[in-house]
């Protein structure tokens, strides 16, 4: 697959089904993927609450209710759910600085998740990580992380524990195009080959590290990437919910049994900008219209209703359930604490009474 | 002269010198097309080509050992980190390579390279993104530290920066960008090494570099309507450090107080305290005094934050206790 | 007791905290088969086996962020670097990772690891090879970094470093691996942040830690000929740092120097002398002086090198400038 | 080809010829290669010259003549003089700290690099770099650099200038095998190969990085390390002289031409032990004496007297020519006087005159 060149990126989303760039969706149906009806549901819900999330964040940002950065996960929705659905609960996340839908997927609950933004101390970080950093171990999500890169190893570390341990769990790790370009990636790929690590890693080829389109940062095919290690890799259809699904599903269990990792490139695409300040002029309108052309929610919902596995009506309610649990989400962050100043002095070090330098 | 904002004075100086030199170029992450994440770079690639003006990939480490052979090998190159925090994955090639070469070469290979870009916190952006790198680099031999806190000291320094035959960390700020200055439209170039007394006063000498200059000026302004005159001093290069303008400072004021955006522990106050009371003692009335930031990461919530951030309140604090008015 | 090499004393410490504790285990270059590149984990592979003691390729980035990743899951490993330089083309996993995701996760995600290995100049390596990182670690909240001079503190410390929850840095010595002293048979532990007076004297003090202890050390014996007695104290941590037992002393003798390996600006010594002159300025009868590597990267020449390591000549300097005995 | 499993490497040294691990040598003759006769003698002479000019230093090391680390090359010499060969005088080389061989190739004289061993002002770096950092930009020769892979970004700069400048030089960047694993590999391969540089990367693989078997400390091949950028890459034997500076030559010509990175493993073998404190106990004495059968001096004085190029006598005279050399470097090493003082503060920065701290 070249996805070198911007002309091509733009034509294979003309029409999914015949681009070559984006890798043909699944075939399979929820039956063959053994999603029941409920859980179709399910997925769509996971699916539109991690947009309708992000939404309001990106009002609540613009009033002014909190700072920093905010990056926008909406369009790539399919990769967290997908992975969410096709791993067990106990296998492990960890992901970049655009963490909001994998952390609403492994259980961060809404409010937390909102609370954290808004700097509260019950945010899911308690108000001490912000946007980037969200984290929810005992749910097994190891964070948001801000340095690009620099969660790879991070991913091989919990790999390692998990085999050290025995368990069974499977890590899986999420990182931007950009990332690929960082030492990190040889340095824990050849790790984590070398020492056969239970770790999924995946490249959520959105097409661009902020403004440079993936073929000016990256020479060659991403997927590649894995290929001198020995590493086992595909490339899979990220707009499309069940193709994630089929595809960590394989991948899932080849890792669990074979404890190899393995590499995964998902193409995907973000519809916002880099961060709030981006008005994304590196790329056309055009462009942009064409993947929402192929949204993954509409197109589960698409599935649904041509399938008849729910009404509008039954959808609709889906959607205004969500509605209210992010209203709602806004206002237990609304009406959350700010941490008290002590916790400045918290959770530095395991000690309370660290004697801190003057 | 016109107001102009630090990002603008910061494209100004590498324009002029890019104009003046065809051996100075630039690069960094989203410097060309996307003209700089904070517009520092808007224009150059327009003007100058993208063989001069380079967007790279997130390959710290690997743009700034290239920039490091390239300086060693008859370029001058500019390397933007998007921030200095990002700088610390490839933060090798500036601490073995940048700084060591010129001397394990016996002298032979000469890099002239400047290494700039946002230092420091700028707002809820969360630990990861917020540290503040003047004594980091300070601490090594080989390596010049500028860290300006003004639109006019910035331009002339970046200008002597791309200049000078040593490698520079150049520390700008994220928040500072839009802040605006007189600057004269002629060419000038500062010298590098050199502090400015930015304020005179005889009660009490107050240092401050980079974002805390503008604390400490605020500091200043209130502590004068109370009668007490602070001398403010810019360092404006952490190294080398203009000591003498400050030991002069303090023989006059006996007094002093650091301010610096690094943690406490051998930070840039805890250096300049030192040498004060190694160099100063019997000047001094009353203990050097620093405010830095606590020596905790940066916390994202709002609230934290800017209990974290040091203000004019702890400066006049500092003050205080060394001028014992409380 | 037994007369140990400091060697031994650390392959004593990490092999009876492996007995103790299943989750401990420990990786680095060449630790396993080859027995360590300094014999340091000699024997452990054998015991442990490859499941605990692991052979890393040269990857710091990859294996000290696999360490913390490990230590977030559940294990409490140790990381050897071959020597500390090597660790900078991995230190962001060290300063971004391990000293801030607690932090960063409000306290959710704890991290127990150990990073050690030797620090420090060990004769004509060149200046890539000879940088003292203790300055450097001890700036970055969130690490506690511990500079032993002696078996007995090593091994007291290193094994309360296992078992703390905190990351640690363990900086050790090349040169010193060979060095004795007499160290119980019987298990200890030593509490992590607490100096040692080891000598006591009433005319100065003289703080020094890791190879310099040694420096200082025979300096107070020459010193102590001439009749002046040095109080001399070893901080064995240097974050967080014991200055209750620095100030106790220097308000006894009113005069300091203190001898670290780091460069000057901002190293160790900048930061105990701030110390000291801010809390004990009314004791003080002369500045604290300090005695520090120089302001340039090592130099090959073995003429060179033994001008720019600190020996104890020049305590003895600073020792009769701050006693005004010259 | 599989370098991974102890039993082929030692296997493929069994018979030069026949072995499919060590690349075949190349057929073709002296004369192929457009080596004069004359030349032949020279090249003879290069590799005999660091052979004992390293010899000498060990035995001038174990004199406590001087301290710190001491790496030798011996074994390797082929790569070093075949591409010195290969390449054109003012082609830039770079390499690690096993150094002293590439610096002799490049014009270092044997004078200069003992006295720098010995820590002498006449030493190629005045006495401040030692045996790990040798440097002679004027004859293109970068240095000598001590941490695994930290050059490999510069080299990509060396060519960077190069091609900016627009002269027609090459770069060539030599290294371990141990330095594959560093993230630097990653970075500077993906620049270099997006950028287009006239760059040749060189792996030494020597079988072992210090005490650490090449199969135990990178998965897969290290050749195909290049293969996810789509830069060309081959593997090349590098105990035969010839092939070196056959394959180099043909790599140069395209590099030069193409303006665009290429990636050599060449397969090479290190007799003395990672540094001087090394007994090499990871190894079996029958391996060492395997590779010694195929050494590339021995090699090449066969070939010579087998096509009668030269005579017993002939290459008796150099030799002892090269003996005398080397013995005039230990004398004017000895000779030459450690530097002045004041030179502890000198060259750290461009300044004669800057205020260094106390
Ligand atoms: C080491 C490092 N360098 C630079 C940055 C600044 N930065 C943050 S995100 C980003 C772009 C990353 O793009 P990609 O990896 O494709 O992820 P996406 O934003 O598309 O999800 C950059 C340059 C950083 N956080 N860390
Ligand atoms: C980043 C870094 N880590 C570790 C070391 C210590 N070290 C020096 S050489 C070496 C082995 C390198 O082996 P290889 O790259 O195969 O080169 P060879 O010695 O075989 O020429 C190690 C571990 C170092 N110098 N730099
Ligand atoms: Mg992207
Ligand atoms: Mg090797």
């Amino acid at each position: 697959m070249s996805n070198t060149d911007k002309a091509s990126i733009t034509s294979r989303t003309a029409s999914i089904t015949k681009a070559t760039d984006l890798p043909k969706p699944t075939r399979k149906t929820h039956k063959g993927l053994n999603i029941s009806e409920e859980q179709l549901l399910e997925l769509y819900e996971s699916m539109y609450l991690q947009r309708r999330f992000e939404e309001r964040s990106m009002q609540m940002y613009q009033k002014g209710k909190f700072g920093g950065f905010l990056h926008l996960y909406i369009g790539q929705e399919a990769v967290s759910t997908g992975s969410g659905f096709a791993l067990n609960q106990d296998d492990d996340f960890i992901t970049a600085y655009r963490d909001h839908g994998h952390g609403l997927v492994k259980g961060i609950t809404p409010n937390e998740a909102m609370a954290e933004l808004f700097g509260k101390k019950d945010g899911c970080s308690r108000g001490k990580g912000g946007s980037m950093h969200y984290f929810k171990p005992e749910k097994h999500f190891w964070g948001g992380h801000g340095i690009v890169g620099a969660h790879l190893p991070l991913a091989a570390g919990i790999a390692f524990a998990n085999k050290y341990q025995e368990n069974d769990r499977v890590t899986i790790c999420f990182f931007g195009d950009g990332a690929v370009d960082q030492g990190a990636l040889n340095e824990s790929f050849n790790l984590a080959q070398l020492w056969k690590l239970p770790v999924i890693y995946v490249v959520e080829n959105n097409g661009y590290s902020m403004g440079t389109a993936v073929h000016r940062h990256s020479a060659g095919k991403l997927a590649d990437r894995a290929y001198p290690y020995g590493m086992k890799y595909d490339v899979v259809n990220g707009m499309d919910l069940f193709s994630v699904i089929d595809k960590v599903s394989e991948v899932a269990e080849r890792v669990r049994e074979t404890k190899e990792p393995y590499f995964l490139e998902v193409v995907t695409y973000r519809y916002r900008g880099h961060s709030m300040s981006d008005p994304a002029n590196y790329r056309t309108k055009e462009e942009l219209e064409e993947y929402k052309k192929i949204d993954p929610i509409e197109r589960l919902k698409t599935y649904i209703l041509d399938k008849k596995l729910a009404s509008e009506k039954d959808l609709e309610a889906i959607n205004e359930k969500v509605e209210e649990v992010v209203l709602e989400a806004v206002e237990f962050a609304e009406n959350s604490d700010f941490p008290d100043e002590k916790e400045l002095y918290q959770d530095v070090y395991a000690d309370d009474d660290f004697p801190y330098l003057t | 002269m016109a107001q102009k904002q630090f990002r603008e004075v910061i494209r100004e100086a590498i324009r002029e010198e890019m104009e003046r030199d065809e051996n100075v170029f630039i690069m960094g992450e989203e410097v060309a097309e996307y003209n700089g994440a904070y517009k520092a770079t808007q224009g150059l690639l327009d003007q100058f080509g993208d063989k001069r003006v380079l967007d790279t990939p997130i390959s710290e480490l690997g743009f700034a050992g290239l920039g490091v052979g390239a300086a060693m090998n008859g370029l001058r190159p500019i390397v933007e980190f998007m921030t200095f925090n990002f700088a610390l994955v490839g933060v090798d090639q500036i601490i073995n390579n940048a700084a060591k070469i010129r001397y394990m070469s016996g002298g032979q290979v000469k890099i002239p390279i400047v290494f700039r870009g946002p230092n420091a916190s700028a707002g809820q952006l969360g630990a990861t993104h917020s540290t503040s790198f003047e004594s980091f680099y300070a601490h090594f031999p080989g390596l010049i530290t500028i860290h300006p806190s003004e639109p006019y000291d910035a331009k002339g320094l970046l200008k002597a920066a791309i200049r000078d035959d040593n490698p520079v960390i150049f520390l700008e700020s994220e928040q500072m960008y839009g802040w605006k200055q007189e600057v004269p439209d002629e060419e000038y170039l500062l010298p590098i090494g050199k502090a400015k007394v930015k304020r005179e006063g005889k009660d009490v000498t107050v240092v401050a570099d980079g974002k805390m200059y503008h604390v400490a000026k605020k500091a200043a302004e209130e502590l004068a309507k109370d009668g007490v005159e602070v001398e403010l001093i810019d360092p404006r290069t952490i190294k080398p450090f203009d000591m003498k303008t400050v030991i002069e400072s303090v023989k006059k004021t006996n007094r002093c107080v650091v301010v610096d955006e690094s943690h406490p522990f051998g930070g840039v106050a805890a250096e300049v305290g030192f040498q004060i009371q190694r160099d100063a003692f019997d000047y001094l009335d009353a203990p050097v005094q620093r405010v830095t930031i606590p020596d905790v990461p940066a916390p994202f919530s709002r609230k934290l934050f800017d209990a974290w951030i040091p203000g004019p309140k702890q400066v006049i604090d500092a003050v205080n206790t060394v001028t014992y008015r409380k």
